[in-house]
């Protein structure tokens, strides 16, 4: 078993027919049937419902779609100014597991989300991220199948295109992947570094980690304490943006140095503290997964 | 987005929070008028979005009008670390008894805002970090009476002063919540000799992702202050940030991006080319078209500080091919032959590095790793080629 | 409180919700101005705070202006359910295709609001009670997108209409939540021939203990629609409501004051006197002074229904001392020698005794226990002393 | 022990220097030293701190209160246009025990405060309630102390003087009460009738129970239902309001028969169908505790 997906998943599209939503669709359910896997049970999209899109049924609600197909997982792919309500809408329906794909969602509507996260249990990954991997069981997201092969190790990232680099890096050299999660970009998220480590130290499938980081905020040095007192098994990180000005966005919404606060030394400090070999460049994780801890 | 120190006052003064009655000028004559009319000694401000403008000469406090007005002129299109002062304000000199601070941010770790006070603001406030006073605020009720009589309380403010403070703390609340603000800060917030609290100078930082509902400040937004050719870069809807090195770079994705910055970095020290560094960050984003490619690779070679340039994609939603094409149609037509490295990786990435093979330039060459991709790019900016490393 | 139809529709008008263009008459001369300027097919509707007008003839189709006097002129006078019309709205006759249901009402077992949606509005709404179809709305947030998405799926509103009733969901839980409302409804919210969706009938109801930030709506409170003597209890700051009954009642404390009433009833039950029932209900509330008392009592001797008064204090806040004191300035003035029967328990409740017993009043009398208070009260009301029941 | 409150609670009083607040702190203390127990142990009125008040110290927030007394639990005798932020005071500071005196709070804020005690795991009593009293142990709200005496029977009311009707009518039988706990009158309240229940059925000293209700809401359905699958011990109820016509408030906010809902009928019928005795009147409430159940 991986962990938060696998092929007992029942998992829906929200924005099942827009230009994202439909390219990864797509995605997904050719990752499905190429590793026979189950595919997506069924989409939402207001206005759309009774429609069939590429073999699955579309509905108006989650609600309707929660009922009709049993789904416990929802994919996100609405557009920024319209993704609050989604996340809502499948909260409201009891939706289990939600990823959110969109980006630019405004943090004070995230922080309001995350109340009420807290108040109904659903556990969300996202914003701003490319979703979760548990090569060979199940694709939630829009991160490369190609980029990942089935393994033991869990990556956990806030970053996109850059886990795709690592993975791709791993499976290269033949050391596969548990499940990979990105916890997106965006200063207010759902699931955190920690949450994910604590899934990864407790799943008997998964034998190592590896932790992407990015500057700002201080998600890294968070896990790094976590790592250090609850963690039993080994962890090798990488942190991007050491050459980064500060006060200067870099893309992400959440990598940004503020008041010299997440900087590239502190991160890379705390998780060196915490016994976690750091990498200097992605394709230097492979080799330090397989050096002697 | 950052306002201006005066457009913040602007604001502050909207939700009735005290502010010195000045002006805004962008000429010298301007300037005259406004310091004649607030009696001659007052202060001048340049008005750029980067700290410490006392220390380069941005703040200047003068006896006259016509000091004024020569002030304005020295500062007026002068630079500040990198940033032409367009605008400067002047207010009549305030007589300061005590510097205290104020402001509401998000604090990301409990991912909430936060507001904090100190007794000590101004130049002080860092000094004294302990002394801050910070309470949570709730995202749907904003800030609570208690706390901030727990603010209050915990900077020792004196009771004559509390109802003052309290409709300050709330109005910087209000403005921080209706205006989708990061960050809303008063430093210093002055106790004047005639026992007012007046916010003597402000920073406002708004949610880029949250313009879209405001309209208003969108509209305040000083392109201006940008440099130009991040202004090319954001009409191309490319997230584009100049730096001091001489190899550009375009990637999709941020977190890559900065990456492939710090593996330049990396590579260069490895080589002994400790000069060499990083132009530019270019977070191509997720499925870039073929027309978006080739404005980020405009913008690139526009800076005159480019040798070479490294191309890393790996695409998901991004493809390959189309990547390859916006390359060639502008390395097609260049006089430049600065040296272009492509890795490409992933989606159509074999139909994007086929198209180049095709299109035999001979400075537009490409690499399997990421890491040979940067040595190579490291090796052009220095001047040899790979083949010259070996 | 309750607002008028007219005043709730003028509400919703100011919220966007589309509504007829009518018009508010207070004499017939006005309702057949206005009726005129609609051309005098109109409806003509009284404006009174309870349900089921339209069985007393508080509404009227008519066709033409001078049948729109005829009808004011009956209306504007007359009381239905004991309340007076002072006012009549006058509205275009409608063409209406079909007639469904919204309202935003707080949801007590919940403890959260709750919208109401029904493809069968107006009278027929109760008859189909299963097609409602309800969301909780968070208190914070108010109503979701996905919330209007559901309901208008539920009640299987045709494609082309959801955007008209997207907009008057959202309106109608702003207007809700803004106004401090309990409920807001629209019923029906009519399908008109012209494909418009109208609000045809609306009530609104506002919380009481939020009228304090509600100015504008504590300004509009129709006090006239009050009965006189429970105006007068309101002004004195006393909770009283007149009820059918002959023997009056005064006590501290809301659920003691209706089982008070409940136990007159049993009484007089079991004696046989199914006529007899309580005369109002008057909460003193707590830590009632002597004056309050003073006028509690005036009130309910006003009503010339009452042929007894029960007086029922447990003291707690209430000083029994007080009660007495007060209770004895009108007994002592009063020329009536209507029973008052007084049960005092709790503080000061034996100086207050000792008051009653030493004034020496041959119609006010002092009893042990409730069950025996309220049947010599009854006993009185019904003309027979307590002596004379054994 | 007692449920609620006993002997060891550490209580402070918000408003301690205002009209209401100042009268039943004197109140509490006389009952305290009547009966032995331990009184206040402090009090919070804004500007004030550093005074003392009939011997306890006044802070000016409860963060502080708590911090030097280590308060437990806090009655709030704030008027209702600041009560709001009293009970979120209380809330923030980790109080776990609050009662709320105060009358007249809206039912939107009192919608609120639900939420934020829902994340916080505070109790709350009322608002617009009594308060409440563990005879001889512990006296929290304005409930008259010589109505009562301690005993095995628990109270649980909607109701104020009504309840002290009851608990009188009981004493002078020479029945005692465990725990006597006001609700409150309003619609929208802190803990319910069921809330309570639950804890008398748990708490070893109790052996029987008084539910006394009102027209206006669901509460007592609610609790009917409790009763029948989850009580074991015998409950005895009555429900004012049997002549009170509907759509009119009946004094309290909550205290309301709207759209024929919460009528005295239902209720009634609802608790005798749960085999709970239902007394015509208080004054009978005795001899049916004391019958053979």
């Amino acid at each position: 078993m991986a962990i938060l997906a696998d092929r007992h998943t029942r998992l829906i599209v929200q924005g099942i027919t827009g230009r994202e939503g439909l390219f990864h669709t797509r995605q997904m359910i050719a990752y499905g049937l190429e590793h026979n896997a189950p595919i997506l049970v069924g989409g939402v999209t207001p206005g759309r419902g009774g429609e069939w899109v590429e073999g699955v049924p579309v509905f108006d609600t989650v609600r309707e779609a929660r009922e009709a197909t049993g789904a416990d997982a929802s994919i996100i792919y609405v557009p920024a100014r319209y993704a609050t309500d989604a996340l809502y809408e499948a909260v409201d329906a009891g939706i289990s597991l939600i990823v959110c794909i969109t980006e630019g969602i405004p943090i004070r509507d995230m922080m309001r989300v995350r109340q009420r996260l807290a108040l109904s249990g659903a556990r969300l990954i996202g914003p701003n991220c490319p979703g979760l991997l548990s090569p060979g069981e199940a694709k939630i997201g829009i991160m490369p199948g190609l980029a990942a092969i089935p393994g033991n190790v869990g990556i956990v990232s806030r970053s996109g295109t850059l886990t795709y680099e690592v993975m791709y890096a791993m499976t290269r050299n033949g050391i596969g992947q548990s499940t990979c999660v990105g916890i997106g970009g965006d200063p207010v998220c759902g699931l955190g570094f920690t949450d994910v480590l604590q899934m990864f130290e407790e799943d008997p499938l998964t034998d190592k980690v590896v932790l992407i980081g990015e500057i700002g905020g201080e998600e890294e040095e968070l896990a790094a304490s976590f790592v250090r007192d609850h963690m039993t098994k080994p962890v090798v990180a990488f942190v991007a943006g050491k050459t980064a000005p500060e006060g200067r966005r870099m893309g992400h919404a959440g990598a940004l140095i503020e008041g010299g606060m997440g900087t590239h030394k502190s991160k890379v400090e705390a998780l060196a503290n915490a016994n976690i070999r750091v990498a200097d460049h992605p394709e230097q994780i492979p080799e330090l997964l397989v050096s002697n801890f | 987005m950052n306002l201006h120190e005066y457009q913040a006052k602007q604001l502050f003064a909207r939700y009735g929070i005290p502010v010195l009655n000045g002006g805004v000028a962008t000429s010298p004559q301007e300037a005259y008028s406004i310091a004649k009319e607030l009696g001659g000694k007052v202060v001048v401000k340049a008005q750029v979005l980067t700290s410490g403008r006392g220390r380069s000469g941005g703040i200047r406090l003068v006896h006259s009008a016509e000091e004024a007005r020569l002030s304005a002129e020295h500062m007026l299109g002068m630079s500040i670390a990198g940033l032409v002062i367009h605008k400067v304000i002047i207010e009549p000199i305030a007589d300061i008894t005590q510097e205290l601070y104020l402001s509401v941010v998000n604090d990301r770790s409990a991912r909430l805002p936060v507001i904090m006070a100190s007794a000590t603001g101004g130049t002080l406030l860092h000094k004294v970090p302990e002394k801050v006073i910070r309470e949570h605020l709730d995202p749907d009720l904003g800030l609570h009476d208690f706390q901030v009589r727990q603010l209050a309380n915990g900077i020792h403010l004196p009771r004559h002063l509390w109802a003052a403070f309290t409709r300050i703390a709330h109005a910087l609340s209000r403005c921080f919540f209706e205006n989708d603000c990061t960050l809303a800060e008063i430093n210093p917030l002055a106790l004047m000799g005639d026992g007012q609290l007046v916010a003597l100078d402000g920073s406002i930082t708004v949610d880029d992702n949250a313009l879209f509902r405001q309209p208003e400040l969108f509209e305040r937004r000083d392109w201006l202050a940008e440099h130009p050719l991040e202004i090319r870069a954001r009409e191309a809807g490319l997230s584009y940030i100049r730096l001091d090195g001489d190899i550009g770079c375009m990637v999709n994705g941020a977190g890559l991006a900065m990456t492939s910055m710090d593996i330049i970095k990396h590579v260069a020290a490895r080589f002994g080319f400790e000069h060499c560094g990083a132009a530019n960050f270019l977070d191509l984003g997720g499925g870039a078209r073929a027309d978006q490619v080739a404005a980020g690779l405009r913008v690139i070679l526009a800076d005159p500080k480019v040798k070479a340039v490294l191309v890393n994609i790996f695409g998901g939603i991004t493809r390959g091919d189309e990547v390859a094409r916006g390359l060639l149609s502008v390395a097609m037509l260049s006089n430049q032959q600065i040296p272009i490295i492509c890795r490409l990786v992933g989606t159509n990435a074999e139909a994007g590095r086929n198209l180049i093979l095709d299109a035999k330039l001979p400075h537009v060459s490409l690499a399997t790793t990421l890491i040979e991709a940067t040595e190579r790019a490291v090796l052009a900016a220095g001047g040899l080629t790979h083949g010259d490393s070996r």
